[in-house]
Order: structure tokens, then C-alpha cells, then sequence
């Protein structure tokens, strides 16, 4: 397993790493049967993320993808939290082995779950993956 | 060894360093004796008089007689070669083979390769400690069983088999036995002969020796194809120029391991025991594999609401190097088959660690692994979504 | 090499010593940097790299891509791989394969012992000079062809196939085509891709590179089984935990042995030509072998009335190692399959002496040789009752 | 090839080599294509063997045997020389490698042939293996 020096980096000192307490949108994906659980902490203002943090069981590539996921939709509107995709991920990490590229799938699937919880919460349509 | 003076090495099930002696043993053969032992004239000579007293040294080891060792490019091949060797020469005489859950998948690849050439194998299930009954062994044997293959000592948990027992059924059903004591060797003492055993696998870079040398032992009036044909080599049982300068390593570093059996494995023992005792006061923490039964270098543990290759990472920051079961480190991203055999839930053999002692570990290195992990271990609980809020610290 | 000082080593088609700069480069592996390549920690990251690092030096002095080398124990493992891989893989497709009958008996024995599995081999004739047509191979091809093995230099005349053409004869057929380039490395420039190469053999003791490790080519996308089942190393196509230094040394051996082929070769066939031109002047003696289509290291005759291995022990005796093609210096006792195939008659056969050239011989050794071999023959010729009395001397 | 140190030394000095030119008797076994030619010859004064001389095409085992033989039969009467085993040979060279005792047997042949043509020429009945 060769990760690049920014996956270290992340995996080593993850960013928003934690939970929060009253959060407005929780998103979890992935089982401990398939070795990989993201979860994700969203507080939404304006409709903003104004905070984020998240919690992982998993390996060196879903750690670093997870908080760098975090970083990347911190401050962004919702709508553009919803478009990063795992290749954004994946690329600000400086590239994942290719067998540890589903690893970059979840965060962006955490991300959605977390983003719907909080529509959902708020009474509204939950987006769909092709929006 | 060089690793890194401060570095910590517990990875002796995955390979070891070469010893000193064995070094020395080769380097002659690397730069001036490097004759071909097919040859007629002098340095082909001294090439085969090399090899034969390294045979000479496996046999000694092994309690078995000299022309019935065969060298190998280690124990991967050996393990194919006795199986598919055995197969293909018996097939007249049956197409079952009989193996554990547990074996390396160097004997269980070789096994479901064979399955498609039209043979049957029994995968024989084994308890919660890795243990294979001889009672299922028996019950399993067929009219057309031609081999029963049950490894000595399994790699990731250290569990040992009760090889002399399923020997002895083998033995009355007139069934070629064959066991991969890959890891057993320099730890668990051999006599071929008393354990009936009719084939052994063993590969030389598990005790020290080189890598790319093994070799098989196949008892006299075992019959069995060559697995590389071509030339007459190895009593044209195992073709290919040899490799002089393994061979004798393997030889001295077999030599070296037997005679240091007893007292090694004394201190090895009180190391794991000491080092077992320390990580399960971590909470939430299993032994897997037997309490007993078990090889004095192993240790392996079960960590919930972690994953394994996460802290191999944080491991290998703070200069440990282990190894994991879980299919995060793995290339086939499926969880160690060894512990699902074992019947431990997918869930948590994520969480396994793998501590393998070798003959350079001390009590120092256990008490600074025994400072590290629960640090680390705690650490990863914190990040974990599902470890109970009493095991976080933050 | 240390050798003797004054022996004069003339079998480097057996093996060759092993390169200065190559022990350097093995030798971290022996001592500091022994981690497994599948293992996580830096040790083990170092050994990976540096085998990927000898991949790139195969793949570069083949043309071929990084991901089409993998690493086995030597020429025998690729020859057996290569050809029981594709037969096995390709059954549907066909059952036939297209060999000659000058290839080494790595080749041969596989094939053979395929025969035992249902597959049909045709083994091509050769000419008198040990050459294939590629005419010939093209009139063997049948519907169910799946593979054709020609060799790309012999190892005991040292005959240069014409591999080019015969690639374009199975690539115009669709057909898988093997060479074994055991005898070519570091001797003809190798381009896998120009010359329509499927799969191809090497072995790193042949080029001043360590024994027990080779390499097979295989071009992406063939079809092909592995012959070694277990781990996922190789890319999950031959299992096994790598040779760590005799990759490394490998690579080195291949990389300094093709930087070279122009500036050896032409020394070495200057050496030949005044080998063979010496040795001729030795009455009723025959040159084996072309010509010219020959490797340039390749010197190979008969002389009539006499026996290679006394020859052999004669010359060892004045400190100069050959080899000989003679059944009474085979454990078969069989005369040499290829010089049989050349149409030398079986008498004369066994009078045949092999040297072949490295890069540490000079013109004082070919002198020598010059000087001691008639003697020796005439020893021999006097002793001889085969002998006619206008060859005799005493 | 493992020879012993008295089969190198009757291969590299071997003792009666040669031809008799008036032989009264020779024997011949062998052929070229087996890789193994032994030639016997025998000077025969009273029932004993005066003088013997061999050629040899072969290999070292081939040359050391005819060697050895010739020894061991020198000033011996027909009878004894009759009765020289391969087995003796062998033992007589410390042994050879199993796969070249037929070298040794080639001698015990060659040896009886000789004897043989000595007694046909005398127009004695020729003698047969199990005598
Ligand atoms: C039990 C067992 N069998 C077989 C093997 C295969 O040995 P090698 O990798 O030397 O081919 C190993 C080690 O990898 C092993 O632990
Ligand atoms: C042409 C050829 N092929 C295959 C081999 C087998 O190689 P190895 O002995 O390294 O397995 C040899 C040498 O022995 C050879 O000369």
C-alpha cells in the first residue's frame, strides 16, 4: 500500500475530526463487515455548512478521505457540498491506490446522507444523486 | 539487522532477517565458488558437495534421510508441487483431496486449481481456536482420498495441529500426508518419521535463511509428478540450475534454528506471554487462535471498533512493524479467511493485530509495544463511530 | 572470480559468476533491507520499490511494459509456466502445441508430460545447422494450435532461430508464441514487441546474475494460468514471497548485460572465430552448430575417436572447464538431443565439446586452449581403439 | 560425476595401454554408439597371461576400469583371469558412480572375449559365462 505524503498528512492529523453535539445533519454509510464506517456531522447556517466533523472506522485512505471530504465542503453552500465528488477528493489527496478508490466513494456518499438528513429534518425533498 | 536501530521488528511470520552466519555461508558462493553442481570440473564439484551437505542439514532437521529432500524456490512452490505432484501421479487411484479452512493459500489456491482439473476437495472446518479435529479427518477420508494435507502450524494465529495424530490416520488408510511446516520450523521440533508424515513443505526465509529457497520433503516410495520439468536436477525430481547459494544458506540457517530450538522457544514464550498479558488489559480486546497450542512467537489480537491497517500506519510511525488480517490490507479486500474460520464475526477481524516474536526481540521491545498500542488503539477509538461512548476519551 | 587464478572458465552457457556490481547490489538485501514486499511498513515499502525498480530494467531491456515482467526462480519455472500456463488457460481454444526438437529439456519435459494430459505436440526437425524453418512452423499449424515454443538461441550450439519470422507466422494465425531467450540475453538484442513475442524466458544466472531467479514475459492480455498458486504477489499470476535480492541483482545483471551486447559481442566473436579456427586445425573435427547464425559466445565441435567426459576431465585437470554433449556425461546416458537432432551421427556425438565464451575470457585463455586441447586429443586418440593408425602418435 | 582418487589415477596414468602387435588373443566390447569401446589384448605363456594391453573409447570410469582390469589379470592363470568380477574392479577402484558400474561390467567382458579368441585360435572349446 503506497498512500501519497497529503494522505499521511490527513490520516495522521485528521481535520474535523469528532462530532457535534446539535448537529442539523448526520449522515453514516459503509459497515464494519466491509471494514469501512464514515460518519458525518453537518451544522448548516444560511445554508452553508458552518461546521463539519466526522468520524470513521477504516483504514488509512477512508481517514484521510474523510477529513479531507470535510475540508473541502467547509464554508461551502450546500449545493456545492453536494457536487464534490470522490475524484475531487481523491485529486486534493494527491491520488489513492486504485484498490482503495471506494474509499473516496464514501465520503462523498456520507456527504449526501448528511445533506439529505438535514432536508429531510427541515421537511424538504431529500436530493437525488443525479441532481 | 539495519532496519533502523530503534525500529521494532515483530513481523517474523512474514519474514525474518537473514542471520549473520548464513550470511557468511553464501557470500562464497556469490563470488568465487559459483560452478554449476551438473558440472564435471572443480567448482561444479565444490557447488555439489555444497548442496548435498545442506541437504544433508534438512534431513537432520527433519528426522528424515537425505535423498528424500528436495529444494525448492520456497515454501509457495513446495506446497504446490505436493499437491498437485500427488494428485496428478494418483489419479488412478482417486480424485479426493482432504484440507483444512485454514491452510495458506498457497495450498488452498493450489486446492481450488485442482478442483477445476476434475478433482474433489474436503475443506475440513475447524473450532473456535483454529483447531482441525482428527476425528473430522477421519470421518472425511473417502474410498478415493489420495491426500490429506493439514498445515503444521498456521501463519496467522499459531495454532498447531495435532499433526501426529492425523499422521497416524492417514497412515491407516493408506492416504499420503502432507504438511506445510512452513512456519513450524526452529519453533516446533520434527521427526518426520514419528509423525508419519509423508510430505512436508518448508521455506527458508521463516527461520532466518534466504528467501527464494524452500524445500519439500517427500518420503521414499512417495509417488509424485515433478511439478518443473527439464533437467535431471534434484534427482530429476525438480528441474532448474540450482540455487547454490540459497540452498546452503537454507542449510545453515536450518541448522542454526533446530539446535537453538528449545532454548529459543523458552524465551519466546515468556515474551508472548508477557506481551499477550499486557494487550488484553486494553478493553475490549481477544485472543485469537489457542492459549496453549499455540507457537511461542505469535500473538494475535482482535481490537474492536478499529481497523487493522489504520494501525499497522500509526504502528509503523512509532517504528513497529506487525501485520493485520483485515481486508483493508489485503489485495483482495476479503478479511483474513483464517480468522472467519475461526468463526470471529467480520465486524471486528477488522480489528486483528498480528504480533510475530523473532530472535532479536527482547523485553524491552514488548514493554515499548505494550506503551504504544493502547496509545494508538485509544486514539483510533476516538475517530471511530463505533466505539461506546465509556471506551472514548474524548 | 576466484576460482583458481589461472583456471580458465569456458562453460558460461552452464552459468556465469555473478557480476561485482551485482553482489553490491544484493547485499543490502541480505543484511539490512529484508522486509517482505507485501508489508506495510517502510522495510517492507523499501523491498517493494526496489523489485518494481528491477521490473522497469527487465521490461526496458525487452521493450516491453513494467507490468508484463514477472519475477520466477529461474529459466525452468518461465519454460514450465509459460507452456503448461497456456495450455491450460487456452484447452478450449485448442489442444495442440508447436515445438522444436532442439529446445532445452525444460521445454521438451513440459511438453511431454502435456502429451500425458491430452494435449498433442509437434516437435519441428531442424537442419543440419540446428536451424527451425519458419516454413515448417507454419505447415504444423493446425486448428487447434494454441502455442508455439521456439527457443531463441540454443544452449549447446548456440544456433539464433529466426524468431522475428516465426512471430509473424503465429501472430498471423492468432496463435500464442513462447520463446526461450535463456541463452539470448546480454547476447541478442531483444525486442519483444518487434518480434511478435508472446511470452519469453529468462534466467538471471545466464547473464552474470544470481541463480534460482528469472523472469517470464508476458505480453498484457494473454491468457494464461498461473503455475504457482497462493499469494496475491506478481500481480496474483505466480504466488510466492519474492526473492528480494535476486530480483534486485537480476535487474542490475540484465541492465549492465544489454547496456554491453554491442562492445561483448564483438570481442567475444572475435574470440569464437579464433576458437574455431584453432580448434579446426585438429584433424577429423567438425564445427556444431551455424556458421555464422550463432551466438557469439558458442563455440561447439566434434572430435572423432574420442569421448567428451574424459576429455572433460583431462581439461580440468589443466584447469579449464567445459562441457560436452556426450550421453556418459549425462544421468540419462542419452547423447545430446540436439546434436542427435543436427543428424551427427550418434559415434561421433559423443567426441562433442562445448565452450562457451564470457566476458572475463581473453585471448591469452583462448590460446591456451588452443595449446592444451590438441594435446589432450591426441592422449586420447592414442588410447583409443577407434583411432585410425595416420592419427595416432604413438 | 564423483569419481575417487584411484579412479583418477588410473584414468589420468593408466597402466597398459596399448596394443601387443603379436597378441595371442583380443577381445572387443562396446560400440561407439553407447559412448563405451574396450579393447583387450593378451599374451598368453603357459596357461598365463603374460602380457595384456588394452585401448579404451570412453570415459573416465570406461578407462580406469580397462586400467584396473588389466592389473588385476597380469601374470594371473586364464582361469583366475576368468573369474575377475566387475564387482572386483569396482572395488579394487574404491567404487564408482552408480551410473557408470556398466563401465566396470565392459571390462569383464572385453576380458572374457580376449580369452575367448585366444582358445578359439588355439581351437580350444570356448568357454561360456557361467563357467
Ligand atoms: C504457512 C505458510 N505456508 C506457505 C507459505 C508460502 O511461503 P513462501 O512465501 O516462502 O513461498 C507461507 C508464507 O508466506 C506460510 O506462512
Ligand atoms: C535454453 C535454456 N532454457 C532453459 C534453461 C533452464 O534454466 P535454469 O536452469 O536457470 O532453470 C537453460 C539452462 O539451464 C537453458 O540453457
Amino acid at each position: 500500500m503506497e498512500y501519497s505524503p497529503k494522505v499521511m498528512d490527513h490520516f495522521s492529523n485528521p481535520r474535523n475530526l469528532g462530532s457535534i453535539k446539535n448537529s442539523d445533519g448526520v449522515g453514516e454509510v459503509g459497515n464494519a463487515k466491509c471494514g469501512d464506517i464514515m460518519k458525518i456531522y453537518l451544522k448548516v447556517e444560511d445554508n452553508r455548512i458552518a461546521d463539519v466533523k466526522f468520524q470513521t472506522f477504516g483504514c488509512g485512505a477512508a481517514i484521510a478521505s474523510s477529513s479531507m471530504a470535510t475540508e473541502l465542503i467547509k464554508g461551502k453552500t450546500l449545493e456545492e457540498a453536494w457536487k464534490l465528488s470522490n475524484k475531487a477528493v481523491t485529486e486534493a489527496l494527491d491520488g489513492l491506490p486504485p484498490i482503495k478508490m471506494h474509499c473516496s466513494m464514501l465520503a462523498e456518499e456520507a456527504i449526501h446522507e448528511a445533506i439529505n438528513d438535514y432536508l429531510r429534518r427541515k421537511g424538504l425533498e431529500p436530493w437525488t444523486e443525479d441532481e | 539487522m539495519t532496519v533502523n536501530d530503534r525500529a521494532i521488528y515483530m513481523d517474523n511470520s512474514a519474514t525474518t532477517p537473514l542471520r549473520k552466519e548464513v550470511v557468511e555461508e553464501m557470500l562464497p558462493f556469490m563470488t568465487g565458488n559459483f560452478g554449476n553442481p551438473s558440472s564435471i570440473y572443480e567448482i561444479g564439484k565444490i557447488s555439489k558437495h555444497s548442496i548435498d551437505e545442506a541437504r544433508r542439514k534438512v534431513a537432520y532437521a527433519l528426522g528424515a534421510e537425505e535423498n528424500e529432500i528436495y529444494f525448492t524456490s520456497g515454501g509457495t512452490e513446495s506446497d504446490n508441487w505436493a499437491i498437485k505432484g500427488i494428485a496428478f501421479a494418483n489419479r488412478n487411484k482417486g480424485k479426493h483431496i482432504i484440507t483444512s479452512s485454514i491452510e495458506h493459500h498457497a495450498v488452498l489456491h493450489t486446492c481450488a486449481w485442482l478442483e477445476g482439473q476434475g478433482f474433489e476437495v474436503t475443506y475440513l472446518p475447524v473450532d473456535k481456536y483454529g483447531m482441525v479435529s482428527p476425528e473430522e479427518v477421519r470421518k472425511a477420508i473417502r474410498d478415493d482420498t489420495i491426500l490429506i494435507s493439514i498445515m503444521l502450524a498456521n501463519n496467522e494465529i499459531g495454532t498447531i495441529q495435532p499433526v501426529e495424530e492425523i499422521g497416524k490416520i492417514a497412515k491407516e488408510n493408506r492416504i499420503y500426508f502432507h504438511t506445510d511446516a512452513v512456519q513450524a520450523i526452529g519453533h516446533v521440533p520434527i521427526d518426520v518419521k514419528k509423525m508419519n508424515i509423508d510430505l512436508l513443505s518448508l521455506s527458508g526465509h521463516k527461520f532466518e535463511g534466504p528467501k527464494g529457497c524452500g524445500a519439500l520433503y517427500v518420503r521414499k516410495g512417495v509417488k509424485i509428478e515433478p511439478l518443473l520439468h527439464g533437467g535431471a536436477q534434484e534427482g530429476r525430481r525438480r528441474a532448474g540450475t540450482e540455487n547454490v547459494p540459497g540452498i546452503v544458506g537454507l542449510g545453515k540457517a536450518i541448522e542454526l534454528a533446530t539446535a537453538e530450538i528449545g532454548e529459543l522457544n523458552r524465551t519466546l514464550l515468556e515474551l508472548r506471554e508477557r506481551l499477550i498479558k499486557g494487550l488484553l488489559r486494553i478493553p475490549k480486546t481477544h485472543l485469537n487462535g489457542h492459549p496453549k497450542q499455540r507457537l511461542a512467537n505469535n500473538v494475535n489480537i482482535t481490537l474492536e471498533y478499529i481497523e487493522g491497517e489504520s494501525l499497522l500506519l500509526l504502528l509503523n510511525a512509532k517504528g513497529i512493524f506487525a501485520s493485520t488480517g483485515s481486508a483493508c490490507n489485503s489485495t483482495s479486500l476479503e478479511p483474513s479467511h483464517v480468522l472467519t474460520a475461526c468463526g470471529v464475526p467480520h465486524e471486528i477481524i477488522h480489528g486483528s493485530l498480528r504480533l510475530s516474536l523473532g530472535r532479536m526481540n527482547s523485553e524491552k521491545d514488548v514493554d515499548r509495544v505494550l506503551e504504544v498500542v493502547p496509545e494508538i488503539v485509544q486514539k483510533l477509538r476516538n475517530m471511530s463511530p463505533l466505539t461506546p461512548e465509556e471506551y472514548r476519551t474524548t
